[in-house]
């Protein structure tokens, strides 16, 4: 255990007394962090619910010409990559640091068959012309606000996407130092937020698919 | 008493009911507003005095509040501003509640003029005549970006939004001739886009009405509705001209060679000018009536491309007769180089 | 207890090795540095120049409004600069100048730490801050654009003017913000110093961390909104697009969810700022230190419930303008409380009128003013007459250059000895002081009454009913630029010349004065340990031999 | 903040934890798409979605996000951010629902009374 604690105290910055204030501190930073992430979406989620609001039945019609298949099977790969990264972290905190980094490297796997089907999707869209804005040309859901529901959609799953590409490098880099062995029970907070950011990603997609692909 | 205090607020005529009711509140608050700012002054500057530093080994006490002040302090702003919500509040309520027997005006916004427009098709650019004594409601809207009807003696404004309408209403107490301004920023004519509000006696505004109504005769300031006007030949000119006041363009482009937001008219007809990509173009009836139909397409140099089409605006007839208006405007002595540069500098787009 | 101040305590003394020598003085030692306090006077001086570049263009402004026609530049220019004005003063100065700056260099002193939690996010927002600024610059050299620093659509959508990288400036200074606010919120709940109970954070913790919670919370929705104004300038997404079937009145909602809150941003640091200077100057306790401390947190709560305000010409309805209307009356009332806090702190004390203090009573004027104008807004039917006239241009510049600006400069003079080791030469600064204040008086009262008669704002022309009043503006407003002026040349001077100020000058009782002047790299030369409340005169005897020797409550 | 070596019993159970999450994430996942086969009438769908919708979210920020273990501050934060998108969102909607009818933009499915409904518009902008 001593050895332990000075191999913790060396991540210790000089301002902090010990390595459990500096834990603390690192993790209200993120949870700060992700309250930030959430206001983030929450300007685009007030503006899906006017919009769908304003055109109930253009909206659902819409959301009935996307592949919901591709979204469900989506729910189900990014919740199962969040428990991946649970385990990993589970993991990290035994000091166990191949196992983490090998239950990370799944989640980044699920990942990219998530940003696969999203590429799937995607390229469907723009081969109808199910684009926002000036580009929508689909002439199935046509009337007012039908263009908004895409715009929003590409709004929404984008800038999701975004998130998850960034989360897939964090969770990439920390499963790599993981596997050097950088991490220990006493220290293994860069696993923790790594954990969470990933954790957030799943959070909103799981109010992302009902919203887009089942009402 | 009223009169002295809007006096010394700057504050304009009281035109509606409305007006002098918010007017009430105002003074009420702006009373309260003093007493209470002096209040708290005169407390400070008796403390800065009598609490000067008379030394620098002064001792102070610890004083902390006790219930009371805290109760004080929250509840008597408390209790005032709950009153100005209480009485202010149910006058904007009343605003967005017109009388069902309230006569409709459409007013529509664009950039820079106001169009209204009255039941039974007559309109009017810039003027906005109504009867005293009978409530009226406004329907605003706009053509383009966000306006805001605004005439101070009534105390009242609304927002003019792009392809919908807000309303408010108002009854004017008597006949004169008011301001109207548009009080959301709108671009280089924002502070250009003034409007006229005439209160007519009632009587005088019925005649005026149904004058308009039989399309006998034109009021000064009104003009007809689009694909009304029958023109004839012989006075294509003086339509002209009237057409382009009626539509606005005269507010953009200068007929006397000076410099303005558009090129000015005046020997435009036959002119050469570079175009924005550098090539040059011969101004003849083509290229004029193509300007006003699609206005970016053939850009002169150094202008923005601010001009709204008047596709679908202009009949064709309308269309030749600002053609033929434009190509009487010459100066004696014809100057063959090109217009002058913008009233403002170009900007590049990217 | 540092060396230098061990000999003779009744002269000042310099302390020679402090933030701004150690460990080194090279250009690079402060490209990256990691010390709050080099970070904080980064941002001051960054800051500074930003309000002297808004400044600029507000009296090209003024100048332009001298007379009722063209005077000396066009519509296009006049709207431009109208807009930077904004930009510059909100993005620029208001929002990050007492928070990132004084808020950088104190927070951290005065909870007891020796750094804020996070020094490379803190180094990170500064570098931010930059970015935003370079990118926002960059637009406004490049075309700059004429929407006026609200942004309002459909206009902002179609204008041709090079509106994207202004948005992109904005919404890269919102994460500069956010981290600032981040940094301060850890640090308070973690980096406390022994002893520093909740109940002892000085008051100007109190304010800036409510400030962080507005940052953190509102900052990103109008990252959102500025960035889809972008998209559907540049490729016609048209969120708020009505030809689309968008709601350009949604883009007001969002704009305002932050922008009203952000009034907040600006004003909480100011208090915060004005708290201490009360204490300090009249050497008193504060008057209920709880009342002020939760209404800091009241306004950043209830600040974001009143935002529709804003709308009430707009279209919105008239429930929604209900209940935005009464919520607002109640932020307003923590405003009250404070305001007759710090005029009950007075009661008793030893007032010393110095700088400081003038710009307090500067402040409390133009807070008492801005404060009821705005309340009288909030009551709806008036805000029908007065939304966008020049009322509200006075209202708002009451709140914001009044009230933030005062305590702007409280607190650049009350702090100058503490940052620089220096003073300023204190009659100069009571000359400036009433310059300031008499201009600004003379700048804005006029443009109440231009309100009342019907001026709308953001005018290029206006009736010549209008000349008057416009005339008395400017000749207030060149009163102020003269007053800003002043304060600079000899704070500019001061800081070189000034003679050296000691520990504390002042003999506040704030816990930074506790260290030496300039302050060492860590702060403090001996951690500290809390035992009282800051600004606790009473125990202590006020006898200037004993000051600036350690008080007996300070076990150390 | 629990004592380091509370906090090593504490992932003892969490293994456990996570894979009952897990299944109950993959379940919740199933009946919102089964559900929302069924169209549910009258707006009750949307309600149900966002109710399981909201349910995952919470398990996954109680456990896979450890707020259940994790002391106030983490919670307020997040419930706050919560309270916040509530606000925006209500506040918003409820301007679109309670508004003069024909503010909100033409082709929208507001209910719209006849009474405030003028007759005759003129020509809509486009």
């Amino acid at each position: 255990m001593p050895a332990e604690s000075a191999a913790a105290m060396s991540h210790v910055a000089h301002h902090f007394e010990n390595a459990e204030k500096q834990r603390t501190a690192a993790r209200l930073g993120m949870w700060l962090f992700l309250a930030t992430e959430v206001l983030l979406f929450t300007a685009l989620f007030a503006a899906y619910g006017v919009y769908r609001y304003l055109y109930t039945s253009t909206f659902s019609e819409a959301s009935r010409h996307i592949e919901t298949w591709i979204g469900l099977t989506n729910t189900v790969v990014l919740v199962t990559s969040s428990f991946t990264v649970a385990i990993g972290l589970h993991f990290a905190t035994r000091g166990k640091g191949r196992l983490t980094a090998l239950f990370f490297g799944l989640s980044v796997l699920l990942a990219l068959v998530f940003l696969g089907f999203k590429a799937v999707e995607y390229t469907h869209h723009f081969q109808e012309g199910q684009l926002p804005g000036r580009f929508y040309t689909y002439p199935e859901v046509q009337g007012a606000g039908a263009s908004l529901f895409f715009t929003l959609y590409f709004l929404i799953t984008g800038l999701h996407g975004i998130h998850v590409v960034i989360g897939m490098t964090i969770l990439t880099v920390v499963g790599v130092l993981a596997f050097l062995g950088k991490y220990s029970p006493a220290y293994h907070t860069p696993v923790e937020l790594a954990g969470l950011y990933w954790h957030l990603v799943d959070l909103i997609w799981i109010f992302v698919f009902p919203l887009i692909y089942l009402i | 008493m009223n009169e002295l205090i809007r006096g010394l607020l700057f504050l304009p005529e009281q035109l509606s009911e409305h007006a002098r009711a918010v007017d009430q509140l105002h003074f009420f608050i702006i009373t309260t507003t003093m007493v209470a700012a002096a209040g708290v002054f005169a407390t400070a500057i008796y403390f800065f005095v009598r609490y000067r530093r008379r030394s620098e080994t002064d001792v102070t006490p610890h004083v902390t509040p006790t219930a009371i002040h805290e109760v004080l302090f929250i509840g008597v702003p408390l209790f005032f501003f709950l009153l100005w919500f209480a009485i202010g509040f149910p006058l904007y309520v009343n605003l967005q509640s017109p009388p069902p027997g309230a006569m409709d005006v459409y007013v529509q916004g664009k950039k820079w003029m106001w169009k209204f427009a009255y039941p039974g098709g007559p309109n009017s650019l810039d003027v906005l005549r109504v009867p005293a004594g009978r409530p009226v409601r406004l329907l605003i809207t706009s053509r383009d970006v966000i306006h805001s009807f605004f005439a101070p003696a009534l105390r009242l404004k609304q927002d003019a939004l792009p392809g919908r309408y807000t309303q408010t209403w108002f009854t004017a107490d008597r006949p004169g001739t008011y301001e109207i301004f548009c009080a959301e920023f709108c671009g280089i004519g924002h502070s250009a886009m003034l409007g006229r509000l005439v209160v007519m006696p009632a009587d005088e505004f019925d005649a005026w009405l149904a004058e308009q109504r039989r399309g006998l005769a034109q009021a000064q300031d009104a003009a007809p509705g689009p694909g009304e006007a029958v023109l004839s030949a012989s006075n294509l000119v003086a339509e002209g001209q009237r057409v382009a006041a009626a539509q606005g363009c005269l507010k953009c482009h200068s007929v006397d060679g000076s410099r303005h937001i558009g090129p000015t008219w005046v020997d435009l007809y036959l002119r050469r000018e570079k175009l924005k990509g550098g090539e040059i173009v011969v101004v003849d009836e083509a290229y004029l009536t193509k300007s006003m139909m699609d206005p970016g397409a053939q850009l002169v140099d150094g202008y923005q491309n601010v001009m709204p089409t008047f596709q679908g605006k202009l009949s064709p007839p309308e269309a030749a007769a600002i053609v033929e208006y434009i190509k009487s405007l010459k100066t004696p002595a014809v100057r063959s180089g090109p217009s002058e540069g913008p009233a403002y500098e170009s900007i590049p787009r990217k | 207890m540092s060396p230098s101040l061990a000999s003779d305590p009744t002269v000042p003394a310099y302390n020679a090795r402090n933030y701004l020598n150690e460990p080194a003085t090279g250009l690079k030692s402060w490209a990256f540095t990691l010390d709050h306090k080099r970070i904080g006077v980064m941002f001051l001086v960054a800051t500074t120049v930003a309000f002297a570049l808004g400044g600029l263009f507000a009296l090209l402004i003024r100048l332009e409004l001298l007379t009722p026609g063209p005077t000396i530049m066009d519509a296009m220019t006049y709207n431009r600069l109208f807009t930077l004005h904004g930009v510059v003063m909100i993005f620029l100065f208001m929002i990050p100048a007492i928070p990132s700056g004084f808020g950088n260099f104190l927070l951290p002193i005065m909870l007891g730490a020796k750094d804020v939690a996070f020094p490379r996010l803190n180094l990170l927002s500064f570098y931010l801050y930059l970015l935003g600024a370079a990118v926002a610059l960059y637009g406004m050299v490049h075309g700059g654009a004429d929407t006026g620093w609200t942004f309002y659509t459909p206009y902002s959508t179609t204008t041709q003017t090079n509106v994207v990288p202004i948005l992109l400036g904005a919404f890269i200074l919102g994460f500069s913000s956010v981290l600032t606010g981040l940094n301060f919120i850890v640090t308070t709940h973690t980096l406390r110093a022994p002893g520093m109970t909740w109940d002892r954070i000085p008051l100007f913790v109190w304010s800036i961390y409510a400030t962080s919670i507005i940052q953190i919370l509102a900052t990103p929705v109008l990252g959102m909104t500025l960035l889809l104004v972008a998209l559907e300038h540049a490729f016609a997404w048209g969120i708020f697009d009505p030809a689309r079937g968008g709601d350009p009145v949604l883009f007001q909602h969002f704009f305002w969810f932050y922008s009203h809150p952000a009034v907040y941003i600006m004003i909480l640091p100011a208090m915060a700022v004005i708290s201490e200077v009360v204490c300090a100057f009249s050497r008193k306790n504060i008057f209920g230190y709880k009342a002020v401390a939760y209404s800091s947190l009241g306004i950043a709560f209830v600040g974001f419930f009143t935002w529709g305000h804003h709308l009430f010409t707009s279209g919105q309805s008239a429930f929604d303008s209900g209940i935005f209307a009464v919520l607002s009356m109640f932020v307003a009332i923590f405003t009250a409380i404070k305001v007759f806090n710090w005029t009950a702190t007075l009661y008793r004390g030893s007032i010393a009128f110095r700088t400081p203090f003038a710009y307090f009573v500067g402040f409390l004027f133009f807070l008492v003013f801005g404060g009821m104008t705005g309340v009288a807004l909030a009551t709806a039917s008036l805000d029908i007459h007065w939304q966008d006239t020049y009322f509200v241009v006075a209202h708002f510049h009451f709140i914001m250059v009044g009230s933030t600006v005062m305590a702007f400069l409280a607190a650049l003079h009350y702090w100058f000895p503490k940052i620089t080791g220096r003073t300023y030469p204190e009659g100069w600064g009571l000359v400036g002081a009433v310059l300031v204040i008499l201009g600004f008086n003379f700048t804005f009262i006029p443009q109440f009454l231009l309100g009342n008669s019907g001026m709308p704002r953001r005018y290029f022309s206006y009736p010549e009913r209008f000349w008057a009043l416009n005339v008395a503006s400017t000749a207030g407003a060149s009163v102020l630029a003269f007053g800003l002026v002043t304060v600079l040349v000899y704070v500019l001077v001061s800081l070189r010349w000034g003679p050296i100020a000691g520990s504390n000058p002042w003999r506040s009782r704030g816990f930074e004065w506790d260290t030496p002047s300039p302050p060492p790299v860590e702060n403090f030369d001996t951690p500290p340990i809390i035992t009282h409340q800051p600004h606790l005169y009473h125990d202590v005897a006020q006898d200037p031999a004993q000051s600036p020797a350690p008080e007996p409550s300070h076990a150390r | 903040m629990a004592e380091p070596h509370a906090e090593a019993q504490h992932h003892d159970s969490h293994v456990g934890r996570y894979w009952a999450v897990w299944i109950a994430l993959l379940v919740f996942t199933f009946l919102t798409f089964g559900l929302s086969r069924l169209h549910i009438p009258g707006g009750w769908g949307v309600v149900v979605a966002l109710a399981i919708a909201a349910t995952k979210g919470g398990l996954v920020a109680l456990f896979f996000m450890h707020l259940w273990d994790q002391r106030g501050a983490n919670r307020l934060v997040f419930l706050t951010s919560l309270v916040f998108v509530a606000l925006l969102c209500a506040l918003t909607i409820a301007d679109n629902a309670t508004r003069f009818p024909l503010a909100n933009p033409p082709g929208s499915e507001v209910p719209r009374s006849q009474s405030t409904t003028p007759i005759g518009l003129p020509e809509r902008a486009p």
